[in-house]
């Protein structure tokens, strides 16, 4: 009762909370300044579409559909022909972006490994047409986005499941190697 | 700035502080605000005595109140001895009562308001003391009236106390009517409501009369009636007497404080304070000498026979009331102060311990339940003891000085009554000594006649009680030695100090009688007292079976006195019932039925045609109105212009 | 007690209203006739061994072709204080398109029922405010039942075409007249 | 100089006439430029009370535009002046035209009263405490009208909120500072500095306590701030008496609510926190001080404001905002009493001489 | 002569807002004019060197009664108000008498006759300040009426308070 | 007496607030009649974000559907696909491996905590306090950071899998999140600083939108909702799913059920999720993370090419769903706003028959008249931020 | 220096405009109003009187007209609003229940 009478009047309560805003006015700020300074995206993240090239540049892309099967927003459209010697050719692989939602299950029901997400995330636009990806334009941000080491990386590590998951292994993250421990 | 203004102050401070605070911060600490404030009154009065004892008479104005053409009036203090003892009295009592009730209201729910309101009463009680005029007076009387009724009705959810409290006020209105007439008076006479320009101009004045409704009245008797009807409703004497023994349904700590020690005796203070005017008339003095006596024995009478604890008490302070209006009726302001002054201690000791025993009982107040109550609340039987001895003038003791000084300034003095209500007095003595002790022994010796639950409940109250009770004890006790008559006095060597004390202020009438006279007097109420007490024991320890007899006997004189006079149901009869009965059968039964009926159906009638001519004027309009309004101004304006 | 319990006791008490007691992964569901369905419903809350005070969920579900009647109304009970859980089904034919409403039993069943109303033009009746609450109020047709199609109604929504007339109006309006 | 302008004026209308025109110019440019200097330092208060608040919210404030984003009161004025004004078609068009000039010019002709420093003031009236609660209380004209004439509901509500927050309050301030004027004896400004100047603690926030705190929670429901920004609560009425405003009007109300927290510091700064006076004994400390020229001391005067400013922003960057009717009982249950205290005490220390 | 001039701009303000006041059928703009009003007569007291009452004209005035009316104004359906009859019917009639009144009061002031002069010269009371010398004035000689007015106040308070009251809801 | 009063009525005001209204978090209407600021009636409108989600559901496959559930409650997706998976699971009859289970339950507590920030800083913004909403948003961040790092997405995350879930954590991850756990309780007693204790947020939110244990029950409350009103349901308790069972935590309850307590309780949730995400970490054991289930979940991609099996399960799985027992299950879980269930009925096609989403922002919202009623406007602001509700998910 | 008579004549006017007012508006809070400028005109004579006579009691006596006015518009308006709960219109001619 004596501490209520001291709080009521002194206003303790929110006393503490103008000395806690007093305090954060020396911390330094976490805004991250976007425009001026970029966010480097996580790996891994799903960005902007690109249709894979194998190690001798050619598409991997056979055109099975299981891609557009797939699509929860039904945003792949896949037009195939046959080709000269009877197999099939895909004459156009397209994404209409502005339906997508980016859930990446179409990495994961590709069975060639053909399509991928890519961590490009600004693609802002005037017009729509630029958000009507055709194959050219995917196979082009392959080359933008996946350079090298980066697109067999991206296999690697988010094409799934592979068979790593069905099985216990060695590498896996466990507490036990976590680095900092608590404070006794 | 005179230190002394914040004796009244103190306390006040205490009442704003605990009604702001006290609900949601003090609550069970409200008790510390009030009492050290009054504490500090308390010793701010004391030092007052020590100043005015060395012969200083203050009287300051600390602001000026109301500005009205000659009307002024401020907010001042008279210090006086007279003053000074009230003060003492007041602050004392209070202080005690104000200690008893942290153990006596632990726990209620309204604990900051009982405490608040108590000092707001010790606020007024000490404005109307320290007033240095009639209006400050009057503030302070209606305050403590205010006070009393907010106390009485303290447990407001009880209709009995409300209805007390009502019952007081409204009681109390009569008598304050005449006060406030009486005040007008004053001031329409002297044209100043101060104490000092009018008792200087009083005794130039002492044959005036004043045309009263075609009479001509004695202006100074007119003055000191009127005053004195004041003193009867708050003093609870003889016909507005009625509302003193159902306030005592408020706590006892109040009753103690406001209903026995302080508020009551008001009305004594007043016509102390006001013993310029009332020496000037004979007639007034007849007056309350009469009302006085008379009151005394009736209470006393009602008291031997009543049944419940406080009320008892209640009907003795009424009857000790009574004998110190009829000290003041003789002329003795000086004994009646006195034994206003010895009367608060005992009688408040009286009710803290009757007090002390309800809340030992839980709340129980018959004293026909109670009884051996002396084995399980030692102090409280001693304390209670000591005070019925005091009250009944056992030599030693406070009460003995006091009343004896009474009866014998009744017996010698001036007064043309004064051998008729010296014969009272003796006769309330006895009486007084009975029912006192009839009570003692009641509640304290025999057998206890409670329930199995209460007796197993007994217990000795806490210390925060028990001590004031021993305090008021020793004043109970010593009080009254600063009184000693000079008969006993002078073999010992001690002068009746209170009474040089307050002769600059009340005068000191001499007796006019022998020594003998005065020992005849002294040893008759000795007498009196003593028998008083053995016939109670008698009556309620030797032969326990012969109050009942007595009863079956004297039945009819048994049921007037239990049902007091019938006093209550006389108002009722003269007054409430009256009023009632008018209500139905004229106002609605003739007024209605005859009168209204016949203009509802029979003038509208005619009117009704009349009117229907001019109730083309009554647009309901108001523009109509002002228009015409408007046309007088106009007219008016012409009317001056063409002069 | 265990769920089976729950619909015998319930098969005892309304032995002509239960049609058929399922259990499924051990989940039990109770078909029963639409006509005392308040009262079931009520016993069902209202027994001390039971005491389902807790209605989780109440839906709509169409049979077209599949079942006698076409609709059925399912309510999921809980009970918190036994900790046992039973599924009830009414079943609403076509042709008689109206079930009792349960919202005496429990009240928060209120928008449930306006949904399933929404949704499938199941009428409750005894319902306070049966208004339509996701779809605007005067939307035609019953998106859930089956045999609305999956792209909507071939006709726009009035709604909007108000809305697109009102917008090209306030286009042309000059704010400064 | 005056005095050459002076006898050449005189030689064409003559001596009188020309003292009255050269008056009326000085007092011309004294009205300029306080405006200009205080519309100035609005502007700036909105920039540090943005960086203010963003630092305490672990945020930057603004900083793109300019160095630091010094230019950003101008840009967001610049904004505002081209934007759209829209008035809507069911709303009292002269009445809703006028209102935010009512609430913007009853905040600025606070400013004529106001001494900066000693001489530093437009005018000294005598009774320039008064004048000052006289126009606070007109600026509930401004947001009356605007909420009555906006034709809208959310306006309507908060018009009302905010007219019977904004004169419930203003009895709380008026009484606060009833203490103030009881101790100096005076109710012109300049007189009640320097009466503190002569007081011995400096400083009247010290023996009135009470009055201070009442006028320091006055002042924010008085300028409509948090925690007492019902009329405005965005999360319940949108934006209160302005709603419907946009463009240059509602920029108007913009700058009367920080020219009247402005005025409301000031206020602060004269009655408690002695203007631009040090305490005595600070002076008698360091005696050079004294020799400073007098225009030196607005220094003083707006590092006081601007810690008032500053509470300003603390308060709101910390406190949650009250109910409307708690706000009401803040006002005639709490402040209104605790300043009659204020004014009892203050009384009776006079009468008996202690203060 | 530049007296005469301010003189004659505040009578000249004073009566054409007055007018506009009593004329205007928008009870609103009726109060914007009363407000505007209300300034030019504090200006006319400060012209006659009583600050204080200026003072209180506008706080009193201007910043608490015709706020209250404001608030009344709202209250109103305004559009079903404005397009109803504005005055009643005999209106030529009370403007007939009030111009007779106006003639009869302006030629009563013919007999007006400067009385004695009293103490308060316009320099005591600046040397004063006004509102000091009022306020002594106010709890000193007058303090009973002050009383009486603040007891008025009171009442008033109450009285509104009761009337205006109503019960909500539970 | 009567006739008095009924002259002292006034006109009623109504006022619409919303579904364009800053303190309706969405597209919430309420028509509100006003006596006074005195709400006489209040009437919720939703509907404004319905898209048909049912519908949509009962037209893909269970695989397929999963992004649905990201979108219903959109601050706490991972929650929602935790819910939708486990039913999913229960109706097809499998159960997913320890490790994923830890998993799911550590990231559907972290979800909990970043929906449960939103909630606080929202709520708090509404009653006028701006810093906790900036300083718990900071904190939400480092969460969206974490989702972003496992699963390439910061709010639609559709990460858990029928089965598992899509990817075993980086070591990275768990490094950064055990630093975030043993740092987060010192953030928690900076945002109670500026609100628990402070006396105006007291007086907004004590003995408001009070509504008692058994009538919140009747109402069909869930969440922290019920929980305010001293109710322990909690689904996590009552029907353990993933690693509930396995992990030590307390059901925080209020007394009164006004927004105090409820308030009290989600505060208290936030600090036991962060004591679940904490066990979890330390009790992550090692194994798998899909389901051996070929039938029912997707085959590995290394071996789609190198065996039949898995590529004849590989087209089947994806173009016609899988083969599903027929039946019908309600499998509910505890999502931020109270209990999320799915409710399907299966016809042994790859599609349900029929989805039901048994939405928890659905009841709140029509209990809002419940609450408001009688309260002041400003009361109504109070209710909706304790409620909770996010609309996406009410209307579905 | 300006003559008395002027404010006289001024307060004169301004009496009569409100008195006008007041007979010929029927709105009521108009009316009030006039009031209001009737109370104002006296005041004006009140203080210019006092101006000349050098005395402050003509001060004093605004003084209590504004109080007094003060506690009249709280009164009035406090009736009107009832008025206006019961009739929905601020017109005078509407409200003559006491019409005889």
């Amino acid at each position: 009762m004596k501490n209520s009478i001291i709080k009521d009047i002194f206003f303790t309560e929110i006393l503490k909370g103008m000395a806690l805003t007093f305090k954060t006015l020396f911390k330094p700020a976490v805004t991250r300044r976007y425009p001026l300074v970029p966010v480097p995206s996580k790996p891994g993240f799903r960005g902007l579409h690109a249709l894979a090239k194998d190690n001798t540049g050619r598409m991997k892309c056979v055109g099975c559909g299981l891609c557009g099967a797939y699509c929860p927003s039904q945003c792949i459209h896949i037009y195939t022909t046959e080709g000269e010697d009877h197999n099939k050719v895909v004459e156009r692989y397209e994404i209409d972006i502005l339906r997508c939602i980016f859930c990446g299950f179409c990495v994961e029901a590709c069975p060639f490994g053909a399509i991928t997400l890519s961590e490009h995330y600004e693609y802002s636009n005037y017009t729509r047409e630029v958000f009507y990806m055709t194959k050219d334009k995917l196979l082009e941000n392959w080359d933008k986005y996946f350079e090298g080491e980066k697109g067999k990386r991206y296999f690697k590590e988010f094409w799934r499941p592979m068979s790593d998951d069905f099985k216990e292994n060695p590498e896996q993250a466990m507490f036990s190697k976590i680095k900092r421990k608590e404070k006794p | 700035m005179n230190s002394y203004a914040l004796i009244p102050f103190l306390p006040l401070a205490a009442f704003v502080i605990n009604i702001l605070f006290g609900r949601r911060y003090l609550k069970e600490n409200a008790h510390w605000v009030s009492i050290l404030a009054v504490a500090a009154s308390w010793v701010l009065a004391v030092s007052a005595l020590v100043d005015v004892a060395g012969g200083n008479k203050i009287n300051f104005d600390l602001y000026t109140w109301m500005l009205s053409g000659g009307f002024k009036v401020s907010v001042g203090f008279l210090i006086d001895q007279l003053t000074v003892v009230m003060l003492i009295v007041v602050t004392t009592c209070s202080t005690l009562i104000h200690i008893y009730s942290v153990g006596y209201m632990h726990g209620d729910s309204g604990y900051y308001r009982f405490f608040s309101y108590l000092s707001l009463f010790t606020f007024s009680m000490l404005m109307l003391v320290m007033a240095n005029n009639f209006l400050q007076l009057y503030f302070g009387w209606e305050g403590v009236g205010l006070c009393s009724y907010f106390l009485i009705g303290y447990y407001f959810n009880k209709k009995s106390a409300s209805d007390a409290g009502k019952k007081a006020f409204i009681v109390n209105r009569f008598g304050d009517f005449g006060f406030g007439i009486g005040i007008f008076v004053v001031f329409l006479t002297f044209g100043t409501v101060y104490y000092e320009p009018v008792f200087s101009q009083a005794a130039g004045l002492a044959g005036a009369t004043y045309n009263f409704l075609g009479y001509d009245v004695h202006l100074m008797t007119l003055i000191a009636l009127l005053l004195f009807c004041g003193s009867i409703g708050k003093s609870a004497q003889m016909p507005l007497h009625v509302w003193l023994p159902d306030a005592m349904e408020g706590p006892t700590p109040v009753s103690a404080l406001i209903h026995a020690a302080t508020m009551v005796t008001a009305g004594v203070f007043l016509v102390a304070r006001c013993s310029p005017i009332f020496s000037l008339s004979d007639t007034a003095l007849m007056v309350v000498a009469l009302t006085g006596a008379i009151t005394s024995l009736f209470a006393a009478t009602i008291g031997l026979v009543q049944n419940d604890l406080k009320r008892i008490i209640a009907y003795s302070t009424v009857s000790q009331l009574g004998y110190m209006f009829l000290a003041c009726g003789v002329g003795a302001y000086t004994a009646g102060i006195f034994h206003l002054y010895t009367h608060a201690f005992f009688k408040a000791l009286l009710f803290l311990c009757a007090g002390s025993v309800m809340h030992a009982m839980g709340g129980e107040l018959d004293i026909q339940k109670m009884g051996n109550l002396k084995k399980y609340m030692p102090v409280t039987y001693m304390t209670m003891l000591i005070a019925s001895f005091s009250i009944s003038g056992i030599p030693g003791l406070a009460g003995f000085f006091s009343k004896d000084e009474i009866l014998w300034m009744a017996y010698a003095g001036e007064s043309p009554v004064g051998k008729f209500v010296w014969a009272i007095g003796t006769v309330v003595a006895f009486l007084t000594a009975f029912y006192s002790f009839r009570l003692i022994f009641l509640t304290f010796h025999g057998k206890f006649r409670g329930t199995h639950e209460q007796e197993h409940h007994l217990h000795e109250s806490p210390k925060s009680m028990t001590i004031p009770l021993m305090i008021l004890c020793v004043g109970a006790v010593a009080a009254g030695w600063v009184g000693i008559p000079a008969l006993i006095g002078e073999n010992i060597g001690v002068h009746n100090y209170i009474a040089e004390f307050m002769k600059p202020v009340l005068g000191h009438p001499e007796g006019h009688g022998t020594h003998g006279e005065e020992m005849m007097v002294m040893l008759i109420s000795i007498a009196v007292g003593l028998s008083g007490i053995g016939l109670a024991y008698f009556m309620y320890i030797v032969r326990p079976e012969l109050p009942e007899r007595l009863t079956q006997q004297f039945r009819a004189v048994h049921r007037v006195l239990f049902n007091k006079y019938y006093v209550d149901e006389l108002y009722s009869f003269i007054i409430v019932r009256p009023a009632i009965w008018t209500a139905k059968n004229v106002l609605i039964g003739i007024t209605d039925a005859r009168i209204i009926e016949a203009l509802v159906n029979g003038v509208p009638n005619a009117i009704g045609a009349l009117s229907s001519g001019l109730r083309k004027v009554q647009t309901g309009i108001m523009q109509h109105y002002a228009t015409i309004m408007a046309t007088g101004i106009l007219i008016f304006v012409a009317i001056m212009l063409m002069r | 007690m265990e769920p089976l319990q729950v619909a015998d006791k319930l098969k005892e008490r309304f032995s002509e209203e239960v049609l058929d007691v399922r259990e499924f992964r051990g989940q039990v569901s109770v078909t029963v006739k639409k006509g005392r369905i308040l009262e079931i419903c009520r016993f069902l809350h209202d027994d001390p061994d039971l005491y389902f005070d807790y209605l989780i969920d109440l839906c709509g579900a169409d049979y077209l072709g599949k079942k006698e009647n076409r609709f059925e109304v399912v309510y999921h009970l809980y009970s918190i204080r036994h900790r046992h859980a039973l599924r009830l089904k009414a079943e609403v034919s076509e042709r008689d398109i109206r079930i009792d409403s349960v919202m005496p039993v429990w009240v928060g069943v209120n928008w449930h029922e306006r949904e399933c109303y929404d949704m499938f033009g199941i009428v409750f009746a005894g319902h306070p405010d049966l208004r339509r609450v996701l779809l605007p109020e005067d939307w035609e047709g019953y998106p859930l039942r089956k045999d609305y199609p999956m792209k909507g109604p071939d006709k726009e929504y009035s709604g909007f075409v108000d809305v697109l007339e009102r917008s090209k109006k306030y286009r042309q309006y000059d704010w400064y007249q | 100089m005056i005095g050459s302008v002076t006898s050449f004026l005189a030689s064409f209308i003559g001596e009188p006439m020309a003292n009255m025109v050269l008056n009326i110019v000085i007092i011309l440019i004294k009205v300029v430029v306080v405006i200009a200097v205080t519309l100035l330092h609005v502007a700036y208060a909105t920039y540090w009370e943005r960086k203010v608040i963003g630092h305490m919210q672990l945020r930057l404030g603004p900083r793109e535009v300019g160095p630091y984003g010094l230019f950003q009161p101008f840009a967001d004025g610049i904004k505002l002046f081209f934007k759209e004004d829209i008035i809507p078609a069911n709303s009292d068009k002269p009445i809703f035209y006028l209102a935010p000039v009512i609430f913007f010019v009853s905040a600025l002709t606070s400013l004529s009263v106001l001494p900066f420093f000693d001489g530093g003031w437009v005018s000294n009236i005598n009774v320039g405490l008064l004048f000052l609660l006289g126009m606070s209380s007109i600026g509930a004209y401004g947001i009356v009208m605007s909420g009555w004439s906006s034709g809208s509901k959310y306006s309507f509500l908060g018009g009302l909120r905010s007219a019977s927050q904004v004169i419930s309050y203003e009895i709380a301030m008026g009484l606060s500072l009833v203490g103030v004027m009881i101790m100096a004896g005076t109710l012109n400004l300049t007189e009640i500095v320097k009466a503190q100047y002569n007081y011995p603690t400096g400083f009247y926030a010290l023996p009135q306590i009470l009055g201070f705190f009442v006028f320091y929670v006055a002042m924010f429901a008085e300028t409509n701030r948090l925690p007492f920004d019902l009329p405005e609560a965005e999360s319940e009425l949108v934006a209160g008496y302005f709603t419907e405003y946009s463009g240059f009007r509602f920029a108007l109300f913009f700058l009367g609510e920080y020219t009247g927290m402005l005025i409301m510091s000031s206020i602060g700064t004269l009655c408690f926190l002695g203007g631009w006076t040090l305490p005595k004994f600070v002076m008698d400390a360091l005696p050079f001080l004294g020799s400073l020229p007098k225009f030196v001391w607005v220094a003083v005067f707006l590092v006081k404001v601007y810690f008032f400013m500053f509470l300003f922003y603390w308060v709101r960057a910390t406190l949650p905002r009250y109910r409307y009717d708690q706000l009401m009982n803040i006002g005639w249950k709490v402040l209104i009493p605790l300043a009659l205290v204020n004014i009892m005490i203050t009384g009776t220390l006079k009468i008996m001489g202690w203060v | 002569m530049l007296q005469q001039l301010f003189f004659g701009y505040y009578a000249f303000i004073i009566i054409g807002l007055s007018l506009l006041v009593v004329t205007r059928k928008n009870p609103g703009h009726s109060v914007m004019w009363m407000l505007l009003l209300f300034f030019h007569i504090a200006g006319l007291y400060l012209f006659l060197n009583a600050e204080f009452i200026a003072a209180i004209q506008v706080i009193v005035y201007a910043g608490a009664i015709l706020v209250l009316f404001l608030f009344v104004v709202l209250l109103l359906n305004l559009r079903e108000e404005i397009a109803l009859r504005q005055t009643v019917g005999s209106w030529p009639v009370a403007f007939f008498m009030c111009a007779i009144l106006f003639v009869a009061v302006t030629a009563a002031l013919g007999a007006y006759v400067q009385g004695p002069v009293g103490g308060y010269s316009i320099d005591v009371i600046q040397n004063e300040t006004h509102a000091k010398a009022l306020g002594k004035l106010l709890y000193t000689e007058y303090l009973f009426p002050f009383e009486i007015a603040s007891l008025i106040l009171l009442v008033a308070v109450v009285g509104a308070v009761v009337l205006a009251k109503r019960k909500l809801r539970s | 007496m009567e006739d008095i009063e009924k002259s002292f009525e006034t006109k009623e005001l109504t006022i619409s607030l919303g579904p364009q209204h800053p303190a309706t978090h969405g597209v919430l209407r309420l028509v509100l009649q006003l006596s006074g600021e005195t709400i006489v009636k209040c009437t919720p409108y939703v509907g404004y974000l319905h898209r048909g989600v049912e519908k949509l559901g009962e037209n893909r496959t269970y695989f397929a559907a999963l992004p649905l559930t990201d979108r219903l409650d959109y601050i706490s997706s991972m929650n929602n696909n935790v819910g939708y998976v486990n039913a999913v699971e229960r109706l097809f009859g499998i159960e997913a491996p320890d490790r994923a289970k830890y998993i799911r339950t550590m990231v559907a507590e972290m979800g909990r905590i970043s929906s449960h920030i939103v909630w606080l800083g929202t709520h708090v913004l509404d009653i006028g306090a701006t810093t906790p909403f900036l300083l718990s948003m900071a904190q939400r961040e480092r969460i969206l950071d974490l989702f972003e790092m496992i699963c390439g997405a910061r709010l639609t995350v559709s990460y858990p899998r029928v089965g598992g879930v899509r990817n075993d954590i980086s070591q990275e991850f768990l490094d950064q999140l055990y630093e975030f756990v043993l740092e987060f309780p010192a953030h928690m007693d900076t945002f109670e600083t500026l609100v628990t204790e402070n006396r105006i947020w007291k007086e907004r939110t004590v003995d408001i939108g009070i509504i008692s244990a058994e009538e919140a029950v009747n109402w069909g409350l869930t969440g922290g909702t019920l929980r305010g009103s001293g109710v322990d349901y909690d689904v996590r308790k009552y029907f353990p799913y993933d690693a509930y069972d396995k992990v030590e935590f307390d059901v925080p309850v209020g007394k009164k059920g006004d927004c105090y307590d409820r308030y009290l309780v989600r505060i208290g949730e936030m600090r036991q999720a962060n004591r679940i995400i904490k066990q979890c970490i330390e009790n992550l054991p090692a194994g798998p993370v899909m389901a051996d289930a070929p039938k029912f979940t997707l085959p590995p991609k290394d071996m789609v090419l190198k065996d039949m099996e898995h590529l004849i399960h590989q087209f089947i799985l994806i173009t016609k769903g899988p083969s599903v027992p027929e039946g019908e299950i309600y499998v509910g879980s505890e999502v931020p706003k109270g209990e999320l269930g799915f409710y399907f009925i299966s016809d042994g096609t790859g599609k349900p028959y029929r989805m039901r989403v048994r939405s928890p922002s659905f009841i709140h919202a029509s209990v809002l008249p419940r609450l408001s009623e009688g309260g002041l406007i400003a009361d109504v602001i109070a209710n909706i931020g304790t409620i909770d509700i996010v609309l996406g998910e009410c209307d579905r | 220096m300006v003559p008395l008579h002027w404010y006289l004549t001024l307060s004169a006017a301004v009496f009569m405009i409100g008195m006008f007012g007041f007979l010929t508006r029927r709105n009521i809070i108009i009316m009030f109003m006039s009031l209001e400028l009737m109370l104002n005109a006296v005041n004006i004579s009140l203080v210019s009187f006092s101006h000349y006579l050098q005395d402050m009691r003509g001060h004093i006596l605004v003084f209590f007209v504004i109080t007094v006015a003060a506690a009249e518009a709280a009164i009035g308006l406090a009736i009107i609003i009832t008025l206006f709960r019961n009739k929905q219109t601020a017109h005078v001619d509407e409200m003559n229940e006491m019409k005889g």
